[in-house]
């Protein structure tokens, strides 16, 4: 788990975490991967930036929860956590979520899981700067 | 005996203020904190608050120490 | 959609399929992928390596029927599917399955349906070598 | 006028050759061209037809040209 204040690239993140578990190889058979990315766009206007606030010692502990959460309700080897924050701009990820488990039927709804959970959970705001202007996001699309 | 209070995202902009410091004083409940904090500001029904990184309700009580934090809905992921 | 005789790593293919595509950039908030992997072990038994057996040709047009099922059932916006097949050794992935949309309520979908889908109708069978021996796997664990 | 047969996977070794090429003759569905290509060999009742590439039964009729293939339950993903 861990929250990023620049720009990160989705896959050598998960090569350096995988390759950072040498005991997890040979052991899973299933990996389910979320990555939430910058649009260039939202609600019909163009954005050029966003910043995203955070209450980075709640968010933490939030994040620490949601997954140990998944870890119970699942029978999932390990899982993967990295949300960026300050200022973003289009095409960067945002979020990155990883779950390792041994069968698709773990994998996919802890991955699911997460990501909802984080939305709803994690106290993370955005606000976009449209044409000069920033406006704040009110709400998530539904999942 | 004091209370710290943050303010997040809008809701920061419209207080006018990221953090407080309070005496207790006659503070019971995360509302008292909200209404000491902010001078009685209003707030929209949506808004949130957590008592020391956890979710709660307004009608939630506070102690000596307790961190409290008042925010718009959470937008991440 | 592609089928590969040789292993592959996973991050590199999703990195370069996505620098293929620069006119997805900016346009998609939401990336959900799957990957199956090869393990050391199946049914309480040490896997040495594993032969994938496959109709090339029913399974191209497999691949393909799948991937454009998803295209039309969700709002996506690219979808990615890589098979191995051949001699496969443990920690190898499989296969690998992405998907590309604005939100996560079609990411998830479409990569569950893809997986589902391929691991039903694609003509691949697996068989193991055990100690020495090889046995061919008779199903699929459930989805 | 003929059929070509493909077998796949321990049904490949069961009957012992992946391909046959078959007169078509008095050959009307897949389980005929199974029949004839096999020399009647018995077959698990899970096993699956192929017609062209689009799975089939085995009641499904064959025509002239036609690529018909037997195989296991698929173990693919």
């Amino acid at each position: 788990m861990e929250l990023r204040g620049t720009a990160f690239d989705p896959w050598q993140e998960l090569q350096a975490y995988q390759h950072s578990k040498p005991e997890l190889a040979g052991k899973f058979g299933a990996t389910s991967i979320f990555i939430g990315t910058m649009r260039d766009f939202n609600d019909g206007t163009d954005v050029q930036a966003m910043t995203l606030e955070h209450y980075p010692a709640m968010t933490q502990k939030h994040l620490r929860t949601i997954s140990s959460e998944a870890q119970q309700r699942w029978d999932i080897l390990d899982t993967l956590i990295i949300h960026r924050y300050g200022e973003i701009h289009p095409s960067e990820p945002i979020v990155l979520l990883a779950v390792w488990s041994l069968h698709r039927s773990e994998s996919f709804p802890a991955c699911r899981y997460l990501i909802e959970e984080l939305k709803a959970r994690a106290p993370f705001w955005k606000q976009e700067k449209v044409k000069g202007d920033s406006r704040w996001v009110e709400k998530n699309t539904p999942g | 005996m004091s209370i710290t209070v943050k303010f997040f995202a809008s809701l920061r902009e419209t207080v006018g203020k990221a953090d407080a410091e309070l005496d207790i004083g006659t503070i019971r409940t995360a509302a008292d904190v909200w209404r000491v904090a902010t001078d009685k500001h209003e707030h929209t029904p949506n808004m949130l608050a957590a008592i020391n990184m956890e979710y709660a309700s307004l009608d939630d009580a506070v102690k000596d120490g307790d961190e409290v934090a008042f925010f718009p809905p959470v937008t991440g992921g």
